[in-house]
């Protein structure tokens, strides 16, 4: 698996408090299996809709299959939720989102890859902009393949999530499957601007191409009438610091 | 405006909207700069769904590149297979036969209705909120949607993402009975729409839409606006109508047209256009006479089709408004594949309207705006 | 009286228009054109393909020298439409070695995107525009993945 | 012994507080339902009879859930912030009658409240009133963007609306001659009840209860005046950075306060338990109270699954053109009825 997966073995304080506090422990297949058994029937779902699978999944939510049924609710902010559903293909530029949106996802948390796009990247896998599957980038429990699934099979997915964290409550660890060959695809040709790795003459190769091309030197404006600035005023916002790069809870 | 120029003693604070957001249709980010909760300044961002579908189309051949074509608006993929399998034809001469042409346009105008229950139910969802009226309103769309999705399932075997257009026709001829289903879940639709009007007609809702989004007739034309959008804003312009391809020559196309810009004006030409596309289809089946779906070549390979080097631009009426591509042929060399496929999207237009409407509305009206426009991601970016 | 036939004297254009081949236009009348046909009724924007044509020496005859190869260039189509009752289309050209065109963002606002994206794409620099950032890709990326020297699978960021 | 007042505290406080919690967790999956029965779809039905388990197990889940508070947040603030908001709902519903004895003479009089203040409604809108600070105190100490606008929105909101909603209030209060809603109860009783009796009165009553009811709909943040939370735009309001069972305290209390609501307008308004026909014993005025708060809960949810929101501007318009110059305008038409005899 190509994703570090150290900090999974998430256990809530309260265990470690039951286990020391006397009579309690005996207590504690009972209470184990409540717990185990409102962590399954709950799954809160965040939706990391992006594309296609995202209209399969609004439809899952819908009349026919109603994934309310399980207990199932779609919110729109991580903190609140158990389960993030990576529906679509996710791209360079969002990759860092889906990894952000996930570590503010609180403990214990599941990840479904839900259609091709999400598992491997499908037919856009080689493309320069596409990331080839979100187990690169977040741990994935359960696939649920299609393109796009049927709204039923997301269900069945949710349905097989349960079964998995069965099994991890009963010490059974966490069953998964794996993609052998995603390990060997996360590593870029170039370095990112600004990476001490990255090669200086790339770098400065790109800000002639630039300058002779005359990018910068296009920057004045040619209407008045435009109600928008322009990219000046944009930066000036960014170095005022008033810009949260990302979204806190978006 | 600048910002300094505009209050130098206002507080100004950026928000940023998306790219992971529940009502930006996706991954959309735009960067409002507020005053208290007036928008002062809006700078979107697309780019986050962007797949490389144009490169791809240059390592693919004309065959191959229908089923890309389905996913790139995943909302109507239908009418995008049909853009595309037109560029193809014009560029490599085909000629689609009479059954195949009618068959496509039923599919279109069910493709559209479809498109458009789904952009009320989201639409709706904006305003209401999804634990609301909204959501209500998004269930009752979502379930006469599968209605349509039914019918497509039927005909082709997928839910979306059909891949029945291929260059020269049509692959999948109808199964017997389908007709029949038309007519019925037509009849169960119709009467469905003017349940959802009277839910609309609500005056919140009127209150949430009038006169917010305002695009000029002026504007929408130079932005390059099309479809519904320019519509409600006052152009009379039909792509249908005004350039028939497929069988819309054998029906005439009455095009809805409101003349107040706002966010209220699109959803009515929204509701109208479904009505129309039920009519069309109505008219359209009895149209649909015995006869080949495939023209003279039908496909026995990859790279039966050569074309030469030259260009071709072909626009059709997507539910958003005008799809259109620019296909640069493969020449002696790579004649099995295009040498360049440039799509025209239509919520590209759409979505680079926002700067100039935004400005001077308040946050909630955001999300309103944005719904009205009807974007998907998947097509502005690809 | 249609547009071909009243810009034909005036830019040099072909007699008959071509299905299949927009006219090629000097550069330096880009703009001209586009302000000739928004008079005539185009008014609205469709779109611009920016093509990259690498260097390439053209396969030589059976016993003869091989002609000089064709240097690297660049071909800029657009697209308008005039939009209502019968409504059509009007495409044109210009070629260029350098990858430098005149902007049309003055006459049509709508060609902001769809230019900037053709830089991101492309790498055609569209002088005089006021905004000239990368649209898809992001701002940080190097070259222009439409390029024909630009290997599809390229990937220049580390993605996590 | 149920003379002494902490005794008394002690015994119906806790079943209250028992009820009002349990009603509160019943209530999710009630709206779960209901919802899903209008959008012909399912709604919860694996855990329990049709899924009747369903708030326990979110319950659990959510005790079961990490507990994050963002590194860039007031953490003293932000911790405190829920703690706030059912302890003032359940306050609030410290003094509402909730049953009624009639003894030997025929005398009627209202009891079951924790506490019979003589100002019992100056309490209740009290709460009501603090309620504001807990909400903005969650949305300034999370540091999110979102959460402070809709801490902005909350507090401009509660502030506006409080106003209509205390001179509604007074309207009953001009009717009984009593800040007591025990006597207010007494009242309707007697003469029929405020938004429901056969004289001149009547029609000042049903439109300062409709105003009353719309105002706590705001005060309780349910749609359509739900724009804090509106979580089409701002995702979901001040919860935005709340994990775990912070997060369900909040829900919670957003629940409690729509079932408070609700019983404080059949109190004001419908006669509490008052019954309008049958006998009128301590069990009668239970039932009667409790299927008035039933009725009126039901419509919020009902109004909830089928309005679209305002914006903020809107509301602020409907608060200040609307209904304050018509609360107002009530007021003085009471006066004049009580001081004209028509009450």
């Amino acid at each position: 698996m190509a994703v570090d997966e150290g900090s999974r073995n998430y256990e809530h304080p309260a265990y470690d408090y039951m286990e020391r506090m006397p009579g309690l422990s005996l207590a504690m297949t009972t209470v184990d299996k409540v717990l185990e058994w409102s962590a399954t029937n709950s799954l809160w779902i965040f939706p990391m809709a992006t594309s296609c699978c995202a209209i399969e999944f609004i439809s899952s939510a819908a009349a026919r299959v109603d994934i309310d049924q399980i207990g199932s609710v779609v919110r729109p902010t991580p903190r609140h939720c158990d389960v993030m559903i990576v529906a679509g293909t996710i791209t360079v530029k969002m990759a860092p989102r889906v990894k952000k949106l996930w570590e503010q996802m609180p403990e214990p948390k599941w990840c479904i890859a839900m259609g091709s796009c999400a598992i491997s990247g499908d037919f856009y896998r080689d493309i320069y902009s596409v990331v080839p599957g979100i187990d690169t980038v977040v741990p994935v429990d359960v696939y649920i393949p299609g393109c796009p699934p049927n709204a039923d099979q997301v269900l069945h997915g949710l349905e097989r999530l349960q079964a998995m964290i069965r099994s991890d409550r009963a010490g059974g660890g966490m069953p998964r499957e794996e993609r052998p060959e995603t390990a060997k695809m996360i590593n870029p040709e170039n370095r990112r601007v600004g990476d001490p790795e990255r090669d200086p003459s790339l770098t400065d190769a790109q800000h002639d191409a630039s300058r002779n091309l005359g990018v910068g030197a296009n920057s004045d404006r040619t209407r008045d009438a435009r109600p928008i600035g322009d990219i000046a005023e944009d930066e000036a916002a960014d170095v005022r610091g008033s810009v949260d790069d990302l979204e806190e809870g978006a | 405006m600048d910002i300094e120029d505009y209050d130098p003693d206002a507080d100004l604070m950026a928000l940023n909207m998306g790219p992971q957001h529940p009502s930006t249709h996706g991954v959309f980010r735009i960067k409002l700069i507020l005053d208290g909760e007036r928008i002062v300044k809006a700078v979107p961002y697309p780019g986050y769904l962007h797949r490389g579908v144009e490169k791809l189309c240059e390592k693919l051949t004309y065959v191959q590149i229908t089923p890309i074509f389905d996913k790139h608006d995943y909302v109507a993929p239908m009418t995008n297979e049909q853009a595309i399998n037109m560029a193809f034809e014009k560029l490599l001469g085909l000629e689609v036969p009479q059954r195949a042409k009618v068959l496509r346009t039923i599919l279109a105008e069910l493709q559209r209705i479809a498109s458009h229950l789904l952009w009320l139910g989201t639409f709706t969802l904006d305003i209401g909120g999804t634990i609301g009226g909204g959501a209500s309103l998004m269930m009752y769309t979502f379930r006469e949607r599968e209605l349509i999705l039914d019918l497509f399932e039927a005909l082709t075997g997928c839910r979306f993402h059909y891949n029945t257009h291929c260059p020269g026709g049509n692959r999948h001829d109808v199964p017997e009975g389908w007709e029949t289903v038309v007519r019925h879940v037509m009849d169960t639709i119709e009467p469905r729409i003017d349940e959802y009007e009277a839910i609309c007609d609500s005056e919140i809702f009127l209150m949430r839409t009038e006169g917010v989004g305002l695009i000029s007739p002026d504007l929408a034309l130079e932005t390059g606006q099309s479809g519904p959008v320019l519509r409600a804003s006052g152009i009379d312009h039909d792509l249908r109508r005004d350039a028939p391809y497929h069988a819309y020559d054998q029906v005439q196309v009455r095009v809805h047209v409101e003349t107040a810009g706002d966010c209220l004006a699109r959803y009515k030409v929204r509701v109208a256009e479904m009505r129309e596309s039920i009519r069309l289809v109505r008219e359209l089946l009895g149209l649909l006479e015995p006869g080949p779906i495939v023209g003279s070549k039908p496909i026995k390979s990859l790279v039966q089709f050569k074309a030469s080097g030259g260009q071709v631009y072909v626009g059709i009426e997507t539910p958003r408004g005008e799809l259109g591509t620019y296909l640069v042929g493969g020449g002696d060399q790579r004649g099995a594949a295009p040498y360049r496929c440039k799509i025209r999207p239509p919520s590209l237009h759409a979505m680079s309207v926002l700067p100039y409407v935004l400005p001077g509305h308040q946050v909630s009206d955001v999300v309103t705006i944005l719904g009205s426009l009807d974007p998907i991601m998947g097509e502005v970016d690809r | 009286m249609s547009a071909w036939e009243a810009l034909r004297e005036r830019f040099d254009l072909p007699e008959e228009p071509s299905a299949e081949e927009p006219p090629v236009i000097d550069v330096s009348r880009h703009v001209e054109m586009a302000a000739a046909l928004k008079e005539f009724g185009f008014t609205m924007y469709v779109t611009v393909c920016a093509t990259h044509f690498p260097e390439e020496a053209p396969k030589a005859k059976k016993g003869e020298d091989p002609p000089p190869p064709i240097p690297e260039h660049w071909e800029v189509a657009t697209v308008l439409r005039r939009p209502g009752a019968r409504s059509e289309t009007f495409a044109w050209r210009v070629s260029v070695e350098r990858p430098v065109v005149p902007t049309l963002f003055p006459l049509f606002a709508g060609a902001d995107w769809q230019e900037r994206e053709q830089y991101d794409l492309v790498g055609v620099i569209f002088e005089g525009h006021p905004d000239l950032r990368r649209l898809m890709m992001p701002e940080d990326w190097d070259g222009h993945p439409l390029r024909k020297d630009y290997a599809i699978d390229t990937r220049v960021h580390p993605w996590r | 012994m149920l003379d002494n007042p902490i005794v008394w505290a002690f015994a119906i406080g806790g079943p209250l507080i028992t009820f009002l919690m349990g009603g509160g967790a019943v209530a999710t999956w009630w709206e779960r339902r209901f919802a899903g029965k209008m959008q012909t779809r399912f709604g919860p039905n694996r855990v329990g009879p049709q899924g009747i388990l369903q708030p326990v197990a979110d319950a659990f889940k959510m005790m079961q859930k990490e507990d994050i508070v963002p590194r860039a947040a007031d953490r003293t603030l932000f911790n405190l912030a829920p703690i706030f908001p059912p302890f003032l709902v359940i306050a609030s519903a410290a003094v509402i009658p909730f049953a009624a004895t009639v003894d030997a003479t025929g005398k009627y009089d209202p009891t079951g409240a924790v506490a019979e203040l003589d100002i019992g409604i100056l309490w209740v809108l009290s709460m009501a009133g603090l309620m504001v600070f807990p909400i903005w105190v969650a949305g300034w100490s999370a540091n999110n963007k979102y959460t402070l606008l809709s801490g902005m929105r909350m507090v401009a909101q509660g502030i506006s609306y409080e106003i209509p909603m205390v001179l509604c209030a007074l309207i009953p209060v001009i009717y009984a001659g009593s800040l007591s809603l025990s006597d207010i109860v007494a009242y309707q009783h007697e003469h029929g009840w405020i938004a429901l009796s056969l004289s001149p009165s009547m029609f000042v009553g049903a439109a300062a209860m409709l105003l009353f009811f719309l105002t706590s709909l705001a005060e309780a943040n349910r749609i359509p005046f739900d724009i804090p939370e509106a979580e089409s735009e701002l995702i979901a309001g001040v919860m935005v950075e709340y994990t775990g069972i912070k997060f369900g305290i909040f829900m919670l209390a957003e629940y409690l306060h729509t079932i408070v609501a609700a019983a404080l307008t059949s109190a004001l308004f419908l006669g509490g338990p008052s019954p309008l026909f049958g006998p009128a014993g301590p069990i009668a005025g239970l039932i009667w109270m409790l299927g008035k708060t039933l009725v009126l809960f039901v419509l919020i949810y009902w109004l909830r699954w089928s309005l679209y929101r305002f914006r903020s501007d809107q509301l602020m318009d409907l608060c200040w053109k609307v209904l304050v110059p018509m609360s107002l305008l009530l007021v003085m038409l009471a006066a004049l009825m009580v001081a004209g005899g028509f009450a």
